[in-house]
């Protein structure tokens, strides 16, 4: 069924809020600034409003829909218990600049976050605010860059970053002001050490490692990297966008690493609702742990005390602020709760199955897919697209057809490092059978693809609202906003 | 566990179809050294309840808004949210999907992406908007470096009515682009000269309106000046509800706005997530930073929406993206863009009005309170009360929290450094304040002062 | 997609909510009756609970999803405040017997909502505790027998009900030992008044005539209906599963209505739910006032009580009690939202646009589909199948052909007194431009049934989850449970 | 106003098409002398803002349970929900959706109802269930009247350890129906003789089970007893928790089972709606009243579900139907369905034997008042205490009230006749109640008495 934009079902006069109408305005206290026209907002009664969104839902797929296999997302179960938790109102009706003493049971759950995520990953010190992974790397690149600064060591301009690193790796890199040296891959799909050895030097800052890697497979020699990266004065910043995988088993510290953002959304199961809300605190090495950003939560004699000031806590060096107010709380609360409710056991339980559901999808998929590099895997495995030499199908269509399958694809053509990667995710949430009923359909798909039927796959998806979309012409003629007459259904 | 399927017979049946004896074996990649053979030592999973219990006990440490005469703002405001903006928000085809990649079976994030980008343009006076940013502070530090790149220059000038935390979150990102930061003396009264600030080596001016102390300003002879020496006017915008009643940025020659869009959908929550709205003029679409959704059609010709634009972004780009940003507020826009399809331009110009009537009548309420003085000759719904010369508007702060009342906030808390600024406190009036509310606090002002 | 039943999902050993196992019980105190053997319950984890329910929910249709012109169910909006004002846990988290002290609150929601009732039906008295509109039907018919016994009056044991009244109303008299007798319409789709009288007399204890009807019409003759049962000493029951049609604009006392149910979920727009729970508190008059049954709220001297034994109460001679606790508390708060937000001024609003939108579709249908009666109708209209003569197409070929458009049926073969009809209620919360689209596609039909087109229609509905079930099957050889084997997935 | 859509223009131009000059006129066929004119003369519309302050005020005057020591059952058990549980339940697709007459759209429904019969059939030991009923009390009322059909006999005895409110309502029902009900007295001490009471007129024997003063029983003899003189057995079961732990009513012979389903999804609500689950063999499906769901085939021969055997109801058969019941608790037995789709097996197991620990734990802490006594001899999460000869439970039950405990029923405040009654207190607990709680209750108990 098609669903019309609001503006397309609009009619002016309708209401959806009864606000009532304060009369004229005393316009002395706007300055001669009262709008003038109107907005051009449509109005719509709540009921059509209920029903827009209740269909456009419908056209959506989510972790709560089916299986969501995704790569590098880590699309595991939202527990509703977070997502109530995080609405109760002495929880969620708190305004950030309310009078502390007013605020102690919401410093407590910064605090006992903060807790729980420097005691899993061995580290003495955090900060809180980052709001998403990259805001975190960025966040753990300044707090270097500000060691380095403070220790006047202004030669270092050099970040080096793995050619598989995620794409905001350099970009976070370049934001600091550094410039990006990629080292490459050796043949077993990790950090070429030599290569790394060879680049490392008095002029580089960092190294940007993402571990377990973008290719679903831990740095085996990420002790040998941390030690050469330390005795050339650099520092060692892990992307922890796969923290997910090792959580409770392994403590970041005992890797050697300085610095490494956790993405709650992933690793604690926030929602991603669509694209974030994420956040992505950052955890650090003492040396690096003066200079955490603004603000923070210390315990002082009245309870817990906000700093938003530098002054206020001796020996802190911040390196500023990164975003307004005091970070995620909505999803410190939703990612507080998974962690309570999972506990130290939990989770480590959680990386574990994550790890085994992966390997079982490897080791039942290996003799029809190409698989990249030998397992075991970490918590996702990676295919390239040699299965489909000569078949006409690429790994484009072969996910779309997941689709028709009631799946949702797999990330495609990422990393960059094989040609036409699938990578697949599964996450410790999926049943077995579930993953079960999935290799049989991705058996089924790679015999038929070997079979020479690319017709289907060209056409595929065929059972979704929409069919394949054409994103050049997106591109090439921009249309990102309706406007009266121009937008017609097609 | 609740949120695990796997039973011990399933593991060891996928186990064996692996060939590893145990899962210990899947991790022997990692050295030998850093694998912990024990969970670590921290508490053990509970219940639901048991963890409800955890949290009903914090939450009853704090003094919810709602459980008091509230007047705080500063740049978040409290306004009552429709009870089915939050219910339709946790349909889990929301609010358990990703970004919406797969734009075939993702149809319902993208067209309302669409929606709110076009919502965000119309409400700011804008031709185009992106999807959503982390929040207004990040988004303004966007706004300076979009800037700089679109002018090639240097220089960015803050007004000393921008908030704190936005000033301080764009000299953070900024600090190593090669950007030179100028941020002005903050300005209850009024004074700061902007004008004379902007020179031929400036890439933006960036203003907020209304202003933190909550004097609203016309912007058109200050884009004027800026675009005469080929600067860009970034407008910041903490309450995105003003923009019902008073003329939108894009009307007075901006060409970047910001702003904070919690007012709409979201509740305070403490003050995260927020949601970052970023809106410009159609020519600088390519320079600008975030996720953008567009419309296209289909295989059969249907209109349908799928991201866009993304060679400006850093998966593709990378160390060349316009930012490193690769999420938006997803959720939040939702909320957004719910609240704002259920007012519509009746119920935001109404909301915009009835804010505005309640700040007026807050004022009128102060004029009760000897000494105190509202400072801010044009306001929408906040503005500075100057408390006495000698009066220390961060004790009276905790004198009205100790009676029950959130009383707005100490400009004192944003500049310890500012001793004149110690009498100014904030004052925020909205649609959820009662007529008792407000007689509360002159009542415990007169009783505090 | 097919969504396995819970029972072919489980697996043993899974778990769903965490409880720490108490170890072995002591089992003393459960006289020798601990169980033997299992239960049979099926073992899921979180995440396939949520995955199960919510696929199921995508094999409905709500209001949410789209039109639901339901003739007699009244598909309206459901408020989303209605539901958080009732998880509001000073308000869900009570006992029925805490002590009266410690729910003042909950006892002014029921008075305030009785306050209500009573002010908009005109009437002085009602029972609240009705759990649905037939059991309503039951607690008016039973006063209306109280006071007859109490009246020495043991003759009356006749119940006259009108040919196209509800299924319930006939069963509900025989449930009070009444007998039934059935009053005939006349040619405009009324009570015949005339034949109605002359089935009057001394043995008659009520009448019971739904107002407005069933076939959507208003009683225009009502006040003589009233007058003549009341002159032979008979009491005048009122079906009121169509108050909805009228509420605001006409009082049920100045109609000369003796007792009427009120469906909560009807008129007052607590949600349907798939089937329930719904709520039928039954307005009465003064005569019938102390037959009321238990509890009831009185205002008393330390603030409201409950009235839970008839000597708690001089002069109340209860006929009973109807259901356990005191009514459909959560209902009862939804409803009161709904009123509280609607108000005197809105509900009299929501009566005259429900009139007006069912006028709209008889205006605009009555030439392609056969109008039972002449309008104006009230809340619904009512169509039989003479527009469908000699087609080959069924009123339910033509409901089911709807389903395929996105629209839900209206209700078919109800009322009993025209042939094949197909009654449509549209609701005052449907804007025109649905009603227009809905039109559409009623004319298109109509065209495409008279052009012969039969096939397409028996074929109908073709996109929905399941196509035409076979119900006889379904009677014939009942399966009403699952067990181990025996209901394979067809 | 916000739920209503029409414009006067819409008002106007459907007018025209009908061809009416105003609403009124089509109101022409109400007499003239009730058409009011007027809003009737009570309050106008409100803002959800203003309807919550009047929601939010009225809660306040009450105590809600998870705010104090909580220890009442006597029918109704407090226990804790899981989130997902009303999460999944607010679903518009579920929320808003009618009786499923359409089958091809209402596939949801159908198949939870499917899977509700066959765990309520599991749990009570029995063959077939129906689709939900109003409540456990009318449940009952309709057992007697279906055994009364089944056995064409007239006499319905009911134990005294059945809910007073099952037997009333089973009274009022029954009270014209031409059968004869013979209500033992309550009975504390477990002192009835029922077997004395079945006799060939019986039409069935209705107890309870654990009984509402707590007691477990062997039911096994009864049946043999009842069916021995063509005589139905007839169990209510209040708690449904406790057919986790302890023989389900199917196994001892019971021909109905009926109970009320609120322990499971729904919290307490002050009682209502409740859930009414209703249970019997299978030879006695076509006298079953309420609505029942099965299994089919659609078109292309899937597997599908529908309501059947509708030839048993009121729309069908009108004054002959089984009963006038035409809705059931449909949302009442999905939260219930989808509580015990989480427990499972087990679960409820777990829940059951948590419940009778925490009830074994009360009365060991209840040793500590002096002079009190638990008289229930066998029991599963409740049990009657008796406080003294010259105590007036209700009098301690206000007592600690006021201190903020809600320390359970009186058994006076269900039968203000029995003096003997007059010392005896209902005590129930379950997995919500902390060691805390119980240490309050006893204080109390001992400051009170």
């Amino acid at each position: 069924l098609e669903e019309p934009l609001i503006f397309e079902q609009g009619c002016p006069g309708r209401i959806g809020v009864d606000i009532a109408d304060p009369g004229p305005v005393d316009e002395d206290r706007l300055g001669g600034l009262a709008r003038q026209g109107a907005i051009g907002l449509p109005d719509l009664s709540e009921p059509q409003m209920v029903r827009h969104y209740t269909r456009l839902s419908q056209k959506n797929y989510g972790i709560d829909s089916g299986f969501y296999p995704l790569g590098s997302c880590t699309m595991k179960h939202n527990p509703r218990l977070s997502e109530k938790m995080a609405r109760i109102p002495g929880l969620t009706d708190l305004h950030p600049f309310q009078p502390q003493s007013t605020v102690q049971g919401a410093l407590e759950v910064i605090d006992l976050l903060a807790h729980w995520l420097k005691g899993l990953a061995g580290m003495p010190a955090l900060a809180m605010s980052p709001a998403a992974g990259a805001h975190g790397e960025w966040c753990g690149l300044m707090a270097i860059r500000a060691y380095h600064d403070d220790h006047g060591d202004s030669r270092r301009t050099r970040v080096l970053v793995p050619e598989s690193a995620h794409g905001t790796n350099p970009a976070t890199a370049a934001m600091c002001g550094y410039s990006v040296d990629p080292v490459p891959a050796n043949e077993r799909g990790r950090v070429d050490v030599a290569a790394l050895k060879a680049k490392l030097g008095p002029d580089v800052a960092c190294i940007m490692v993402t571990n377990p890697n973008t290719c679903g497979l831990f740095e085996d020699e990420i002790l040998e990297i941390a030690r050469i990266t330390h005795d050339a004065g650099a520092f060692f910043y892990c992307d922890g966008a796969n923290y997910n995988a090792i959580v409770g088993r392994v403590k970041v510290a005992d890797l050697g690493i300085d610095a490494m953002h956790i993405n709650l959304h992933k690793t604690f199961s926030t929602p991603h609702g669509g694209g974030g809300p994420g956040a992505g605190p950052t955890v650090l090495s003492a040396k690096l742990a003066p200079y955490a950003p603004l603000p923070f939560v210390v315990h002082g004699t009245d309870g817990l005390e906000l700093v938003e000031h530098a002054e206020q806590a001796p020996g802190a060096k911040p390196f500023g602020r990164v975003k307004g107010y005091h970070g995620q709380f909505g999803v410190f609360v939703r990612a507080l709760a998974y962690i309570l409710s999972m506990g130290a056991d939990g989770l480590r339980q959680t990386s574990s199955d994550a790890v085994l559901n992966a390997n079982y999808l490897l080791a039942s998929l290996k003799d029809v897919l190409s698989a990249s590099f030998d397992g075991p895997c970490m918590h996702e495995c990676l295919f390239d697209d040699r299965f489909l030499k000569d078949s006409g199908v690429t790994t484009l269509d072969f996910a779309k057809m997941l689709i028709d399958e009631g799946f949702h694809p797999m990330t495609m053509y990422f990393p960059l490092v094989v040609h036409g990667a699938l990578l697949m995710e599964p996450t410790e949430s999926e049943a077995k059978e579930t993953l079960d009923g999935f290799i049989a359909v991705i058996r089924a798909l790679a015999a038929k693809a070997k079979n020479s039927e690319a017709e289907a796959f060209k056409a595929a998806p065929r059972l979704t609202p929409r069919r394949r979309l054409d994103e050049t012409l997106a591109a090439r003629q921009p249309i990102l906003r309706w406007k009266h007459g121009a937008n017609a259904e097609g | 566990m609740r949120y695990l399927p796997h039973t011990e017979a399933d593991r060891r049946a996928m186990l064996a179809t692996i060939g590893a004896r145990d899962v210990d074996c899947l991790f022997q990649d990692v050295p030998a050294a850093a694998r912990l053979d024990q969970p670590i030592d921290l508490p053990a999973g509970q219940s639901e309840m048991a963890v409800e219990r955890v949290f009903t006990r914090m939450a009853g440490k704090n003094l919810s808004a709602g459980c008091a005469p509230f007047f705080i703002g500063a740049g978040l405001y409290r306004h009552h949210v429709p009870a089915a903006v939050d219910q339709l928000l946790t349909r889990g085809e929301f609010l358990t999907s990703y970004t919406p990649y797969q734009p075939e079976v993702s149809q319902g994030t993208l067209q309302y992406l669409f929606e709110f980008q076009t919502q965000v343009a119309m409400i700011t006076g804008m031709e185009v908007a992106n999807a959503s940013m982390y929040d207004g502070a990040t988004a303004c530090a966007e706004a300076a470096v979009m800037a700089a790149r679109v002018t090639r220059k240097k220089k960015i000038v803050l007004s000393g009515n921008l908030h704190p935390h936005y000033v301080q979150t764009t000299e953070t990102v900024t600090k190593h682009q090669g950007l030179e930061i100028e941020a002005l003396a903050p300005d209850p009264f009024g004074f700061e000269d902007l004008m004379g600030r902007v020179d031929s080596r400036t890439a933006c001016l960036i203003v907020q309106n209304p202003g933190f102390f909550g004097g609203i300003r016309d912007l058109t002879q200050l884009a004027d000046a800026c675009h005469e020496v080929g600067a860009l006017l970034v407008v910041a915008v903490a309450e995105p509800v003003s923009l019902g009643l008073i003329t939108p940025p894009g009307a007075m020659g901006a060409d970047i706005v910001v702003a904070e869009g919690q007012s709409l959908g979201m509740g305070l929550q403490f003050g995260g997530p927020g949601l970052g709205l970023f809106a410009t003029r159609e020519k600088y679409v390519r320079q600008m930073p975030g996720r953008l959704c567009g419309q296209t059609v289909d295989q059969d010709g249907k209109r349908g929406f799928v991201l866009t634009l993304s060679t400006r972004e850093q998966h593709i780009r990378r160390e060349k993206a316009t930012s490193n940003i690769c999420t938006n507020s997803g959720l939040c826009a939702l909320a957004f863009t719910m609240h704002l399809t259920l007012l519509g331009e009746t119920g935001l110009t109404r909301l915009a009005k009835l804010n505005h009537a309640q700040a007026v009548r807050l004022e009128q309420s102060l004029r009760r309170v000897p000494g105190a003085k509202v400072i801010s000759q044009t306001y929408f719904n906040e503005f500075a009360l100057y408390l006495g010369d000698d009066v220390d508007a961060a004790e009276v702060v905790e004198k009205l929290a100790a009676k029950g009342i959130l009383g707005g906030v100490a400009a004192s808390r944003f500049y310890p450094h500012w001793p004149e600024l110690r009498p100014i406190l904030l004052l925020a009036a909205t649609e959820t304040n009662s007529q008792d509310d407000m007689a509360a606090l002159v009542s415990a002002l007169n009783e505090g002062l």
